[in-house]
């Protein structure tokens, strides 16, 4: 874990509502992991005293991407930062996605940014499996190229048909299971990002079948370093439960873990 | 240019400089510890710990608002003795100087913790949070009632002979009182101000913002306000004050200095940037060289009003 | 899309909606004239006058700080003469209605102000400000000593029969009391909050900001506060409350109305951008046509707790 | 008095700590009158309440510019508005200078910016006097080239001799006073603007001397538009003083008027 002061390299729009934003972050980004994050301070955003979490999209020795969605003050005011100017990163933050198992077949599920905090696992996955992307419309169905040309096996659906099937992702992903009745349920091991209830939806469907889901959550963070006990979750304890840090000991929990 | 003497005591803690963090923004101590050389700091506050291990409020917890957020955290913490054994091994590597922040429902509650860190040597100073309702006497706040105030910290008293900071509560329409009363009933030191009491309302959903309804206000929104508090406090004690309230930049603690506080803490800065209370170390002791100002305590209450 | 009824009653002023505008930052009326359309507001609310005129503070007088301001002008005035002669013409060529923000340094100053003003047609309503210091009793606060504070309530209540609204001191522990006292002593209605007492120190020259030293803290910063106040306040009054204390947004002040209040005051965010109270109104009507809400009445205090 | 969304044209260092902003102002700019002002809202300065209040440098029916040092948080955030980017004003506001009087030979004083607030006076004033400059070095006195294509007779002081004389500018105005004597001093008119200890040592000379001196006051302002009472200055009267505003009674005084 570091605080590093970074560069804009590149910033630009991706698609629809996301922009990507290029770091040189020779610091943290070669010691990132999947699944884990880092946490922005957005430049002349005086008037907020909070970083904002962002999943790296990719990372190397020279730095890292971030994709993000314009959804509120920081990050509408971090769409005006211009390359070259500098970003204040904490990271690699959080516990991110375990290695595939051995003679595990590994799914993906992904809702919207989703696919930003999945794409290193992808890559670094010793087998490509199916990915299943979902959201609202075309236009939230990032980088399906990008999965692909790593060897995945991408479905898409989209809330309104605009993009691959319409319905939702989780309805693919039980057809997709329902064909895949003879593939020991034990061997498939699931890795997923996106909207709460997507992710409550593919722990329900891990629990039922009996395989591990490992489900990168998403809560409002304020240190994000596991101080303040902002992000925290319902972890499952052998006498009940007990509270786990999102940033800390996650954002990635295996779905048994979490007391709904 | 002079090195200043930065130096400051509360009560028998030295301080190597006049900056600690405020409890519950940095955690136990070790999760800044990759961030922060914790021996820079004057001292470690960590968060509020009670009697027994408590679990706090259901999420969402913070929310921020212009210049500043919004904290219903509900105290979870692992109890007394929990901390002991989790967490001051950790800092037997340390020779910073560690208070611990401590909190009751009851004033037998808050007597207990107190009895049971007094064991500890590592454990050096205690803050006492006294803006918790009083689960007895039907929700009166310990600091917003001078008679329930004076209990609570006789009772810290007579538990523990570790240097005790009250910590007053801001919501009140004379701070001056309670200062005073925490001084006549032998507290060390004072800290000043907890969060501010407020809350914030989601209109899509129509429901307060934190799942406690409503929680504290901290950071730089609320400075002005502290820092009018200390410098009433500082008008009628004689025992130190830890200002505390939006610091965020070596000015800032200055400012407190001048206003009349020993030393300062900072909250809410910690999120924003994790090296503010190194930033602000170094930048007083420049500042106090560049005036030639020989030590901390030479500006301490210098106000010209 | 239905018109949404945005008209709001507090005891005999028909507002047409609930926006009006925080005393002291609007001037006595024609300041801001050439920038709004003063007949487009619920009502104009000027700022303080006392029975007799009144020099003010030294400057500096007012101070920013994060996401705020500090303000302490001393409440300089004309008088409600003066008042009356100077401004009450202006008001004759619009319709709005005029709340006029009354002060004293005594009980008998307070009744003074308030009999003055029950003279003339033009005033429609007072606002009561308690946060002044009672010279009489040594500096005690009317606003935050729940005795003071219902004699001054009395007193005015018994000179007038206009319309009065109490605005209430934030800096109390407990709000509640204040408004119930106020309803009991027969005002229309309540509002809150004043500025939050504070302060601000120059540490180049260590003098305060001000040159009355304190202040009042104003703006988004203290939204969060006033917020939970209002809250607070209308859970326990049935006469109407307007909310203040940050409002610069349609949002904002769709908080307040929420939170319970049934209209609201654009104070500081005047200074930040002068059409705000008309941008506030606005946009509250959208929001309520969008979700097809049929009135204002129909949101206050439908906070979901 | 309007509020006007104004766009950036222009904007560049000018000389040492002083920048120049011109502005797309069709609505504000024709109005302006000498020594007026208007009040700016810097852009994506969230964490302040109020507008900075700065002099009018030079207007006409596009727009108007204005020169200002960069001094505190507003006017530093104000350096990063790029052209192109939106800026709104309130203004013009106040009350000017006065026309030059018949007969009169005008004086201008002037410290650091307060040239700026003369450009417009120097511009319309049908006879071209003295114009007398002062600033600590070389860098802080602006606009020499400018005046004198106006036709008015510059001296420049500095406090460390780097430009002109080294001095007090009212160590010049003094001199040059003593050098004028067989002018009647009821001939002369001032026209001041800079820092309050300037501003007093020239209202002194035209007391003393029985001239008029119109001071352009800088006092810290809220509204700039008379509502908040900020900005007040103690006026004489005939039975003692009273508050005047200096946002909108003034900026511009008549020195005699003035209660310092
Ligand atoms: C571990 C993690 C990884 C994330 N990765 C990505 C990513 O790769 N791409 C992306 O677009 N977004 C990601 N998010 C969500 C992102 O953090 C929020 O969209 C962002 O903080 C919103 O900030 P804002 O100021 O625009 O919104 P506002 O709503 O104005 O923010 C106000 C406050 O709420 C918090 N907040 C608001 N929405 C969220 C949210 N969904 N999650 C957490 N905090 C929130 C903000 O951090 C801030 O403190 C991630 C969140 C987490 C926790
Ligand atoms: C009528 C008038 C005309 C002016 N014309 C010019 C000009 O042409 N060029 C120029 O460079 N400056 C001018 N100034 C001064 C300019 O307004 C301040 O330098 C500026 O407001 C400083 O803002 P800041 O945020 O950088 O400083 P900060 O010190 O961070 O500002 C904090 C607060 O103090 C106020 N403030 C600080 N210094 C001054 C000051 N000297 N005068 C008034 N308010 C101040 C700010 O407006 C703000 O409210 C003028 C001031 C007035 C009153
Ligand atoms: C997330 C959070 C948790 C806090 N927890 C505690 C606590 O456990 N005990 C306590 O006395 N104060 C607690 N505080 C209050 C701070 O210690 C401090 O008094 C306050 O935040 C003002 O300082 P600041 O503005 O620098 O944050 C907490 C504040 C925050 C923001
Ligand atoms: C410059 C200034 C002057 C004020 N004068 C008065 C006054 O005369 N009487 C009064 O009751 N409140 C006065 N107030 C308080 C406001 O009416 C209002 O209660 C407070 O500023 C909170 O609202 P805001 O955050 O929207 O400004 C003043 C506030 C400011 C900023
Ligand atoms: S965000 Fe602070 S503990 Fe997770
Ligand atoms: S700045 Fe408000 S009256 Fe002058």
């Amino acid at each position: 874990m570091n605080q590093e002061k970074t560069i804009v390299l590149e910033h630009r729009c991706f698609q629809g509502n996301y922009r990507l934003i290029k770091l040189a972050a020779p610091t943290i980004g070669p010691l990132v992991q999947p699944g884990q994050f880092v946490h922005l301070r957005v430049p002349r955003l005086e008037n907020a005293v909070l970083r904002r979490p962002f999943s790296v999209f990719k990372a190397d020795d020279v730095g890292l991407s971030i994709l993000y969605a314009t959804v509120g003050l920081g990050t509408e005011a971090l769409t005006s930062v211009a390359v070259g100017e500098e970003v204040s990163l904490l990271g690699p933050l959080g516990t991110g996605f375990p290695g595939v198992g051995k003679d595990k077949f590994p799914v993906l599920v992904a809702g919207g940014y989703g696919n930003a905090a999945l794409y290193l696992q992808a890559k670094v996955s010793p087998v490509k499996g199916v990915a299943f992307f979902g959201g609202r419309s075309a236009q939230d169905i990032l980088c399906v190229d990008e999965f692909e040309a790593l060897g995945w096996d991408v479905r898409v659906t989209t809330d309104d048909g605009s993009l691959g099937a319409k319905g939702l992702v989780t309805d693919a992903l039980d057809s997709w299971l329902e064909g895949e009745k003879d593939v020991a349920s034990a061997s498939l091991e699931l890795f997923a990002c996106g909207p709460n209830g997507m992710l409550k939806a593919v722990g329900d469907r891990a629990l039922g079948n009996g395989f591990a889901a490992w489900l990168s959550m998403d809560r409002n963070m304020a240190c994000g370093v596991g101080a303040c006990l902002t992000c925290v979750i319902k972890r499952k304890t052998e006498t009940g439960w007990e509270w786990a840090r999102c940033c800390k000991d996650g954002p990635v929990f295996e779905a048994s873990e979490i007391l709904w | 240019m002079n090195i200043p003497d930065l130096k400051v005591k509360i009560g028998s803690i030295e301080m190597k400089n006049p900056v600690t963090v405020a409890s519950g923004t940095f955690g136990y101590g070790p999760e800044y510890a990759d961030y922060v050389d914790l021996d820079r700091l004057g001292a470690i506050t960590v968060k509020g710990i009670s009697a027994e291990p408590h679990v706090g409020n259901e999420t969402p917890r913070t929310f921020e608002t212009a210049s500043g957020m919004l904290n219903a955290i509900g105290l979870p913490g692992p109890g007394a003795n929990g901390f002991c054994e989790k967490y001051l091994p950790f800092f037997e590597s340390y020779s910073v100087p560690l208070i611990v922040n401590v909190w009751g429902k009851t004033v037998e509650d808050y007597g207990r913790v107190a009895e049971i860190l007094d064991g500890p040597a590592r454990v050096n100073a205690l803050e006492v949070n006294v803006s918790c309702p009083n689960v007895k006497e039907g929700g009166a706040l310990y600091g917003t009632d001078v008679d329930l105030f004076r209990s609570v910290v006789d009772e810290v008293r007579s538990k523990t002979e570790k240097p005790i900071i009250i910590k007053l509560a801001p919501n009140v329409a004379n701070i001056k009182l309670f200062a005073k009363a925490a001084e006549a009933c032998g507290a060390d030191g004072i800290s000043i101000m907890n969060s501010y009491p407020a809350m914030g309302i989601d209109i899509e959903t129509r429901k307060p913002q934190l799942a406690n309804r409503t929680g504290g206000l901290s950071g730089p929104a609320i400075k002005p306000i502290a820092m009018k508090l200390v410098w009433e406090a500082a008008q009628v004690v004689d025992i130190p004050i830890i200002g505390m309230g939006g610091v965020s930049t070596p000015e800032d603690a200055l400012e407190f200095i001048i206003a009349g506080a020993s030393a300062v803490a900072v909250g809410t800065a910690n999120f924003t940037d994790p090296s503010t209370a190194v930033r602000v170390i170094d930048g007083i002791e420049r500042w106090l060289s560049a005036k030639n100002i020989a030590s901390v305590d030479d500006l301490v209450g210098t106000v010209k009003t």
